[in-house]
């Protein structure tokens, strides 16, 4: 089980993790503009505190389900740069032998079960994990984590209803970062999303998801409840994301203005905040900070470098694992 | 040999499978104390306990999405969809999750999971009670696909789905749950992708899946009384398709129907026919014949139902049209 | 615009309407007994209040979506006996040709957009009638009724989402009759059927589905809300179904207690009541209410030999109607 | 004449429509303000308003839904599905509901709605973003589907789907919006079921679907160096077919290859290649072939993305086979 994070060691790794995602997402976003990286991705930067304070919260025999947004949650989940990057370009060493990309990573060995590129397409999945658990004695908690916009998706309220009367280990995380796409959350969710958890008996929280430490503090508490048989659980965490809606999309001014982008960034950015959080508490220095993040930013380039010069898979794997043995 | 009904075949099958592996349970609406609409699973929240034979609500999509997570993570879900005409709600997460993940993942996740749904109209249940949508699944890479036509079938290709490493789908015929036929008392298994040749003959080869085996058993008896000697092959599973004893068949009698109960464009029958013309092309004598149901949604009224089906006659009129050489040059 | 219920000739209508679905079944119910109809049907009586009350609080330009459970909402939205017997027969002159049966029976001439054999199968049907009386100005509004197991559907949760966001003249009506086939209402519904509606910002009302006058009032006030565009309302419904989930279901013993169905036939039938209250009132005598009665019963009688003796459909019917022109 | 994108082609279609009739409207996600990711609707909501021009929450079975009500009682939807592989969610209320609507009520209520919705590999989108899923509805009678290969095809296609009065699917290839070709300033529109010989010849008939027409065009061309002359044929729908003008050219060439970009087993190239079998077979010198994708889910890295789709080059290897007479008795 978690142990709670209230040492040193804990909150750095935190820090370290937040700033894995940013670093990550920063090369990705570089391999796209050089026109490196086939297709299109969607980045997680602004969304860190979100999947490493829930994420910290489990072990690796904890499952999460992860979106088309899913960088952040795989890094947040104990997956390492190499693998990651081979899988954004489509080489063999990816996780997922190239064939899955950016969209469908996953990363069986840390319980990251994978993202989806169809919105909302994982709930079931997170929750049979639960209902598997439970069926089978096993203590272990699943987190499913999806957009506002995803909850607009009529399976969600499917399988709430399935796992409140089967009382299942699940945790729903709800990244709410305002947009679904191109179109404000408002204008596509009617009423409150919470209500809409607790109306089939879920206890549902709302947290500042750019808050690592309370994003953390919440998910511990509901992940040791689930494992005691109390669960599901409904979070709701307010974040935002700093690029487009993939990396493609560059203008953005019709749809959300570039002082609100401002705001979030200079005013809640969750590492930002931490950071200073762990200077302001002697829990490190800056230089620590500083040697930290470069650690990091070496790590991803040499992910990078290598990724690039991994070979992609043979022509003769396009028709292995279609079935299994 | 004792002979037992298709349901209790059904019903047998997974009782010994339950009880063989403990990470099987079944999930569905009403698969507990009511044992499903047709009585199939009757006894085995008895046996197996409300733990492993799970009533869920109405949500079929959700139901299915739940199975699949489950299966991913260590579980062997049999899901019960009532009528396979629902199918079509599930299609996300039986085609885009369900069929994909094991590819997408580079191999690493499996989904073992098992649907058993139902095809078969003439029951008097209307457009949304009576499809026979198996050629949907077929089309998707990732799903296997199992059609039962006998109780014996139904229970060797239920253990064998079960005991799969990959999403099978299972369409049983509804109006077959009370036919009875002689099953083992043994174990057995039957492999996927191996055809039956249930009935030898020169003349002719009826290839015909679940239902209209029967159809093409009773239709080969009439034309051999006229000398006519059918070949009858029942493929028990489309996916994997066993093109080589269909093949075989073919270059020996040279003609072949082919019978499903599935609508008949972009049906079934289109690929096991166009198989048959692709590899057995210059051993026709006659143009590989296709019956399938008519392309229209099921009507309610008896007196159109019945028509939209494939029957023993229809299928020998067309029999003696090829053997006799009449479709030479019609075509 | 639909009176106020509050004369004599409105009362004597909405027991007549009632009477009228209790006959309609019983003679379909023979039907099935003596093995005149083709495949099985779901019975509405112990309903009546519940369609007759809803319905006429409606005009004809005012739409209906059914349920597999349909004949209550086809008769208590104006059809004909002759019509409906001849369509679960089957027959030429059905409402549907014989092509729809029971579980599709449809009354187009009266609003009725038709029975349904998909669970909640109709919910998205009825949001985008709704949806067109609003995009082409009409002040129609239209209900949408489903069962308490049809609440499991996702697609009501999609739906309730945009008629909320749009302001549709959608109403969104529950028939919680205890039971979705063998199985109680309180194992597959988790939390509150009225809270799920209200999460998304939809007013949610309960009512005495056994009390016509009850959810005539109610509805009356939602429509005429509705038509001034306050919509959507979401009524939930107590009501009961006396006979089987379906006329095959004989041995209920397994899921409900013949003592349950006994109280509720005795204590709560709508038709006895409401009976009771016209002749307390003063507005109609016994004699004449059994005249009525008689007269409905004649009615049904003559269109059940009338069906038997209609044709079916020809053969060449079979491929006609897969296309409209 | 002008050269428009498909793109615009779509969008003046569905404008022209739109001022003609003010029943029409469009629904679905971001296809307002942001006019699609594809930009296929751009500036129509600057024309129509937000009344007529809809943006949807992620609700894809919700908002089918809502367009079949809506085309029950007098409006006129056009639903815009992002991605084609998003109709697996949608499958209910497409196949259950609109297409079965006209039938069921007896002919009493129609559906008058349009499905654009995309396909189309080659990418890098993987599995959940690539599929061809045309010939799933195409099995389903009730359904209309319409499959463009070029901007002009697909401006007349959309207009008289708009105004057709059963459900339609339009399957627009999303490599191709950008592409460029002739439409004329004036109004025109395609009948439905009039397949287009885009080039005769009289060695071999290539039929072929939406994107798969630029391969075999590209092929043809190869080919006639080679001094093999292909007739490519454009069915432009696939419900319905117009058999007769594909038969008379196989009777013609006595050979033909089906391409189509859906997955090959129990798919398009199935259905057309069975009829050809059925209504052409003694006029064929060589069993027809079928060049579909490869039955696998479309994999995400390039390197192996690329070859499940047929490509000019194979269409030209496989078309030499069959005029050498190679392929004779190989089968
Ligand atoms: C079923 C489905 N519908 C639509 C899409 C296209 N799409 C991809 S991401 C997205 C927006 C998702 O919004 P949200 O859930 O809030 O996640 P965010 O992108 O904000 O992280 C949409 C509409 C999709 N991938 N799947
Ligand atoms: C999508 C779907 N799933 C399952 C069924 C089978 N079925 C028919 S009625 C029914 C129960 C419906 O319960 P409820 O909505 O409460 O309506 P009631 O029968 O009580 O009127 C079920 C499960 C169906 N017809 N459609
Ligand atoms: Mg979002
Ligand atoms: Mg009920």
């Amino acid at each position: 089980m978690a142990k709670a994070k209230t040492n040193t060691e804990d909150y750095l790794r935190m820090y370290r993790q937040m700033m894995r995602i940013r670093t990550f997402e920063d090369n990705a976003n570089q391999l796209y503009l050089s026109a490196k990286m086939p297709g299109l991705t969607h980045m997680y930067s602004g969304e860190e505190a979100v999947a490493v304070g829930i994420c910290e919260a489990l072990t690796d025999d904890d499952r999460i389900t992860s979106t088309h947004r899913g960088h952040g949650h795989c890094v947040a989940k104990g997956a390492n740069f190499k693998e990651m990057f081979c899988e954004l370009l489509g080489k063999e060493e990816g996780y997922c032998r190239g064939k899955g990309g950016s969209m469908h990573i996953a990363d069986q060995s840390h319980g990251n079960l994978g993202a989806n590129a169809i919105v909302g397409g994982s709930m079931g999945i997170a929750t049979g994990s639960a209902l598997r658990a439970k069926l089978l004695g096993k203590d272990d908690v699943t987190v499913c984590f999806f957009g506002d916009g995803a909850t607009a998706q009529g399976l969600l309220y499917e399988v709430m209803n399935m796992a409140a009367l089967w009382n299942l280990p699940v945790i729903y995380a709800c990244e709410n970062n305002g947009y679904s796409e191109y179109t404000k959350t408002e204008e596509i969710a009617a009423g409150s999303i919470t209500a809409r958890a607790e109306a089939f008996g879920i206890e549902a929280f709302k947290v500042d998801g750019q808050d690592v430490l309370a994003v953390n503090e919440l998910t511990q508490k509901l992940v040791a409840r689930c494992r005691k048989g109390e669960g599901p659980f409904f979070i709701e965490l307010e974040t935002y994301r700093y690029h487009g809606h993939h990396v493609g999309d560059i203008n953005r001014e019709y749809y959300r203005s570039k002082d609100e982008e401002k705001d979030w960034k200079e005013n809640r950015d969750p590492i930002i905040r931490f950071r200073s959080y762990l200077v302001a508490e002697g829990i490190a220095t800056e230089d620590e900070i500083e040697a930290m993040n470069a650690e990091i930013e070496k790590d991803a380039t040499e992910a990078v470098a290598y990724a690039e010069a991994a070979k992609y898979p043979d022509v003769s794997e396009v028709d292995m694992h279609v079935y299994a043995d | 040999m004792r002979e037992i009904t298709l349901s209790q075949a059904v019903n047998e099958a997974i009782a010994e499978e339950m009880r063989r592996d403990p990470t099987v349970f079944l999930l569905g609406e009403d698969v507990a104390e009511a044992g499903t609409p047709f009585k199939v699973l009757s006894g085995l929240v008895e046996e197996f306990g409300t733990e492993r034979v799970i009533d869920t609500p109405i949500a079929e999509p959700g139901f299915m999405g739940i199975a699949v997570g489950a299966a991913m993570t260590g579980s062997r879900p049999i899901v019960d969809l009532m009528f396979g005409d629902f199918i079509f709600l599930i299609m996300d997460q039986l085609c885009n999750q369900a069929a994909k993940t094991h590819y997408m993942s580079g191999g690493k996740l499996n989904v073992p999971l098992v649907l058993r749904t139902n095809m078969g109209a003439t029951r008097r249940s209307a457009a949304q009670h009576s499809q026979s949508l198996h050629a949907l699944v077929s089309h998707i890479p990732g799903l296997k696909v199992a059609m039962p036509s006998s109780a014996y079938e139904a229970k060797g290709l239920m253990k064998t789905a079960i005991r799969d490493n990959n999403p099978v789908v299972i369409f049983e015929d509804k109006l077959m749950y009370q036919d009875k036929a002689p099953v083992p008392e043994e174990e057995y298994l039957i492999p996927f992708g191996e055809a039956n040749v249930k009935r030898e003959g020169s003349d002719i080869t009826l290839i015909a899946t679940s239902s209209m085996v029967q159809v093409a058993e009773k239709a080969a008896a009439i034309l051999s009384n006229e000398g006519i000697e059918a070949e009858v092959i029942d493929p028990r599973t489309i996916v994997p398709l066993d093109e080589a004893t269909l093949i075989k068949s073919v270059k020996k009698t040279s003609r072949a129907i082919v019978i499903d109960e599935g609508h008949q464009s972009y049906g079934v029958t289109s690929e096991i026919a166009s198989r048959l013309n692709e590899k057995a092309f210059y051993h026709l004598d006659t143009p590989v014949v296709r019956m399938g149901a008519m392309d229209v949604p099921i009507p309610f009224s008896p007196a159109l139902e019945d028509i939209t089906v494939p029957t023993p006659d229809r299928v020998v009129e067309m029999a003696r049209k090829l053997c006799s050489g009449e479709m030479i040059h019609a075509a």
